[in-house]
């Protein structure tokens, strides 16, 4: 099994998830995060100072996926969170070694 | 009772001496007993506490980082309660008694924990007890104003001491001078709800505190933005409605001159606020929500001094310059002189208060539909007599301010240690955190 | 002065027709200044600057996600500061002075700037700039109620325009014929406080504006949920107190139709929020909070039209009808029609305020506990003009937002790009961010 | 009329018989019209209005978990809105007509939906209706009051339940008895704003539930920290600022009284703050702001039953005393006797509402600064009617509050399920959730 | 070493982490996320008008443990976290190639 | 390429993010997390109760960098952090088996 990590622009949570059911991913899970990349944030005035804003507010993705399905994920959130401006961000994928559903205890794909 | 409701009696007086046809409420006998003048001062002594719990509070509590929130909002709180029995023990008799051989610079200690005012005593037309209690709001707004020159760093214990001596120090006798009968309010200076007593003092003992406490980590370049701007508005608002109790208040009954103050003060809020924004429009392509706010105080404070003695037209005037004088020297104080006046003290309340100071002597004439200055006054004059009781509140603040602070080091320690600093005065001087959702 | 204070006149004439006894507070003259009602007004003003800064700006705040809820405090904040300064300059005088030969449609230009109106001058028993004062209350929360319409996706610059030419094309004439003694209030038309001239115009305006600008990206679909529900409930908090003063002020003094008129708004509001609850309650299984503090609004602007005519019977019913017809008001224009007038501002507003206009004719009646209609005028003859006055207000209402809109997009696109409204107008548009925990 | 404002009448007799020279608001005919007065009070029903709405609910909704935020606002609002209701049907004529032969116990019906309460009655100086809506206000908080006993845990619907038949079988017969010309008024009990009506009444209810009830899960060990501190600061300063028009409109007048007690009411809560502070600061450490302003609301809840009878020195005294008791019985309440009165209600509000009625007696004595006790009266038999009537008032309450849990729990559970009290009461019982950010 | 990831019901973070003090873990990692599964959400309403809120507030738990108690460390997470409902989420094991403390330098297991 | 996570304390990102621009580290994702450990949290006071607050706020990095610079961006993120108290916090380094860039789909090395 694999999990893909995708840190992406907020506003494309929802086109991701989208593009991710047809492939028959049923959960994944998402935090709010902060990102210092090239897009290299904003600038905020207060009182006529600018403060430099060196973060720029991104979603984190982790999805678990068997192997073979991970490709096509990949490519699916790639697709779909592409707008083609800087900060669209970045997938990442892991080996998981173990995976286990808590409320049955089954274990592997069958977890997912 | 001359000397002791100084303000209002000038304004009668003033008002009388130029408007040949008295007003309504000018006509009423002002040794008589009034209720609807004792409710509107009830009410604008509710406002005006208003404006510091939480107003004030809300307002600077938004400015600072998170980690820093609720220490602003102790410091408030702590300022409320000590200087409230500090006025109630010798602060306001200090302030407004008669202070006899030394009267024009300080008060005598006859009305201390108000003995000897009864409840038929009376101030004007409303009892004493009232007028009492409108001004205790007073002294706990003023060193509250000081706050925001050094949050984020400073020990709650100094803050504390600080405020106490400040308050005895520079609020009271200053007061004394201007509104208790001492030699300022000899002199005919105007200053109707506070350009002065409350405004500059303020302003001036912020700037020393903020050099001689030191900037916070980080400053000027790495400082956070402000953690809650619609917090900082929330408490914008009620400063705003909070100050037609301040104002109007100040005209210390229910008429057409109270009526008249809170006009005044809504328009310059309201243009000072949007001359602001216009400067950040054009300056940075936005209107920030900070700045807008700041422009509302900067509007306020600035009309302060003037709001009794003015019309519409030197409210709008008062406006714009406050917007803008007080826009240019927040970046001078700031970057480039680079002092940590953290939330803008000096140029926000200390400048606003010199500027209605000095503009009321122009913007009183008739020319400008003012009420007029006094019979028999010119504006030079009276330019002079302003200009100089703004000087002599500025010099004595700024030393009385320096001894405070030897004072209280010598008891202990302004400023927390870099560590605590870093954590945020919250958990470290507190043991609490603003926000556990 | 008799057509500038149409309301209060009014009242007391039809009081006085009806009731044998005239009230304690009635039986005063009118003529004469009154520190009481002074005192009272001058509260009141502060309450309804109230209900706009912060408590409107909550209210609608809390209703929006979190990236546009400093753009929507902006817009509460410009439209007061804007309105306050055109109010000052000619909305005031258009209002409320005499027009000459075409008074019945629009006032004059006597009392621009306030010139001309002394601290003498009274309106009523009290001074005419705390008239002034406590009006200008009311055109700063008129347009600002139309903020509702079209949050998350204007822009500013549209926005303030908009509200500009709102406020001299649609509120100051409506406000002339009815309050200002124009052609409605000639026909005898009863709007205590606002019904037609606050609600009613901006509810309709509301549905013109949201029609025209579109509706938000993913509406009716994937709108989010209120980014703060509790912010929402402080913002209802504020506006249900501040009303006291906005309807008990209409009274234009300390008496007891002021207190009516706050005992039949007060059980108006309560009985409103009850009402949705339980449709709530029994529609969904659960009473929600947003749901319960809107049948709250729904009550106070329904009760408005008629707080000084009827009583505590009369503020039970029309908080009923006020919580059902807004509750079914709300799904027909949001999901059969499928307007975007994103916080349900006609739902609520224009609604109620129809509600009370029309129904105020028969509750006013003694059957019900009124204080009667004026002398000689029947229920149905009082319907007929109850309903002409609503329908020449709606219809002028839409035909002239219509217009501004038209020119204000000559000037500036009125909509932001798609690409900002995903991003959310408090970074795009005024370079902050509401909330840096 | 004698019997509806024994509170005001007691005070004018008290005050009369004691100082030689009347006051001068105590001068005016008390059966005349008072446009001041019926102005303050309409500012002060505002006021008490607000301190329900937000400030309560804002009070105790930041010291609950994020998860139960907004159940704890919607238990106050809808308290709120259902005690009007019944207030306005049959609570009113109860606690304050005559009731005939029962008088000693209850009111009569005569007043039911204000029947035959014309605009043109009087109640004192003030219109009844204005004094009935007064009223109002303290028929709102006070089962509000008990919100804090129960939240987090309790039913929607049977904290509705239980907040209706407390006003009616608790509040209102103890009102009639102490305000309403009932048997504790003849025995010239002094409670001047509510310490046995209001706050030893909620206080020792809110015990009751909170036994009957049972705990919340996990306390008293797992218990989380309040979710919110600056919302808890915001609502202590809301209900500070209102407690002025609550002890202050408790004269009816505004008249010096009125400012007295607003004076000492504000001192009292300010040296019990201070008090608060000092303990916390000597004992943890740190002076809290949680734990700060709790020692507010202690100092305005002791001071009130003696707000209008006492000096600044007795405010000081009371403030103390209110500080340092409740911090004690905090301990005691939640960490001896391990009950979750999870807010604290009785420590607080209980304590602090004895206190202040036992405490009265030697304080209104003029060696204290007070204002004198009756004619005639000495201080150990008017010692002994305070005890009487605080001891006959909490038995009282605690007998009524055990029979309508008894009741309230054959028509619906009082707890929530554990898999709810776990998820949280605003998801559960109201479907939203306090942050959407 | 392993990273044992866990998404869990916010309510049993308590129990979970009494379960792993007889283990010997001495430290975790915790962040709030919201989780996307089979749980679905719920639905809110507001005004009338009802919102289908898909994500679920879960909170992640990272542990790093030695190989050889990550068996039992999942087991004591999949026991006291469950409740047999649905949405009680998921257990994800990763191989760590290297931990450091940062205090001391110490590196490997001596580094947990 | 290798991701590493470290958790640190808050008031140390802004030394960390400067200590590793020098090395070439253009990019990074940031959360907040709650951390419980041997630091042991701190005791707040309500109303005279000490309540023991078991976590203490944490930052998790998480930056990916390819195999060579690991070793270094690891130990100038222990030098930077490091304040030599307790609650320093850790670095654990993993495997990454795939990486993207959104909007040029770029993988590997090239990604970052
Ligand atoms: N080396 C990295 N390790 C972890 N996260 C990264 C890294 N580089 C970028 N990111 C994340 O990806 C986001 C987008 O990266 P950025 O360089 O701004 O634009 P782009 O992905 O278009 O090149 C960043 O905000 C950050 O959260
Ligand atoms: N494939 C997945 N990848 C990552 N996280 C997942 C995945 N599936 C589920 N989750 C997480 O686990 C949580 C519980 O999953 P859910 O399907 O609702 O119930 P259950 O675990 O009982 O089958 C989700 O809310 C989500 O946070
Ligand atoms: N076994 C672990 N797995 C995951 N994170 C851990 C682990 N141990 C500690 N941490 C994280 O590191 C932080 C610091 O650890 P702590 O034991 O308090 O101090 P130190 O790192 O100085 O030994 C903790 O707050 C926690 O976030």
């Amino acid at each position: 099994m694999k999990l893909i990590m995708a840190v992406i622009k907020p506003s494309k949570l929802d086109d991701v998830r989208s593009s991710l059911s047809p492939l028959g991913v049923t959960g994944m899970t998402v935090s709010e995060v902060k990102g210092f990349g090239r897009q290299g944030g904003h600038t905020e005035i207060y009182r006529g100072a600018e403060y430099a804003i060196n973060f720029v507010p991104k979603i984190k993705i982790e999805v678990a996926v068997a192997d073979d399905v991970a490709e096509n994920v990949v490519l699916a959130i790639q697709e779909s969170a592409n707008t083609g401006k800087i900060g669209d961000g970045k997938i990442f994928v892991f080996d998981i070694s173990e995976a286990i559903r808590i409320r049955t205890g089954e274990t592997d794909t069958d977890a997912l | 009772m001359k000397k002791v409701s100084a303000r209002c009696l000038e304004f009668v007086s003033i008002a009388a001496a130029v408007i040949s046809v008295p007003s309504a409420a000018l006509a009423q006998e002002t040794t008589k007993f009034s209720g609807g003048d004792t409710a509107w001062i009830m009410t604008a002594t509710a406002l005006v506490l208003f404006m510091t719990l939480p107003g004030l509070a809300l307002f600077y509590g938004g400015l600072v980082r998170s980690r820093n929130f609720l220490s602003v909002l102790m410091h408030c709180l702590v300022i409320c309660c000590a200087t409230s029995v500090v006025w109630l023990a010798v602060g306001y008799t200090l302030a407004f008694s008669d202070g006899g051989t030394v009267n024009q610079f300080i008060g005598g200690f006859d009305k201390s924990f108000l003995f000897g005012v009864g409840l038929d005593t009376l101030n004007g037309t409303i009892p004493e007890i009232v007028f009492f209690m409108f001004q205790m709001t007073f002294a706990i707004i003023t060193p509250a104003l000081i706050v925001g020159a050094y949050p984020e760093r400073i020990t709650f214990l100094g803050m504390l001491l600080f405020s106490v001596f400040w308050l005895l120090l520079v609020y009271v006798p200053v007061t004394h001078w201007i509104w208790g009968g001492g030699w300022l309010a000899d002199m005919g200076i105007m200053d109707f709800a506070g350009g002065l007593v409350v405004h500059l003092t303020a302003g001036i003992s912020a700037l020393v505190i903020a050099v001689m406490v030191g900037s916070r980590r980080g400053f000027p370049r790495e400082v956070n933005p402000p953690h809650s701007p619609g917090m900082v508005m929330i408490g914008a608002s009620m400063l705003w409605v909070g100050w037609f109790g301040f104002n109007g208040g100040s005209a210390l009954g229910a008429n057409s001159g109270a009526g008249m103050a809170i006009v005044v003060t809504h328009i310059s809020a309201a243009v000072a606020s949007l001359t602001w924004m216009v400067i950040e429009w054009v300056k940075h392509g936005k209107p920030s929500l900070i700045g807008f706010v700041t422009g509302t105080i900067a509007g306020l404070a600035t009309i302060t001094p003037a709001s009794g003695f003015v019309g519409p037209m030197g409210g709008i005037i008062l406006g714009v310059a406050g917007g803008l004088i007080c826009y240019c020297m927040v970046n001078v104080i700031k970057h480039r002189f680079q002092i940590d006046d953290s939330l803008d003290v000096f140029a926000v309340h200390g400048i606003s208060g010199l500027t209605g100071t000095i503009l009321v002597t122009f913007l009183a004439l008739p020319t400008f539909g003012g009420l007029g200055l006094a019979k028999g006054i010119t504006a030079s004059h009276q330019f002079w007599v302003q200009f100089a009781g703004a000087a002599v509140t500025a010099a004595w603040a700024i030393i009385a301010s320096v001894l405070i602070i030897w004072v209280v080091r010598l008891i202990t320690p302004m400023r927390v240690s870099e560590e605590d600093e870093t954590e945020g005065l919250d958990i470290t001087s507190h043991g609490e955190r603003g926000y556990n959702l």
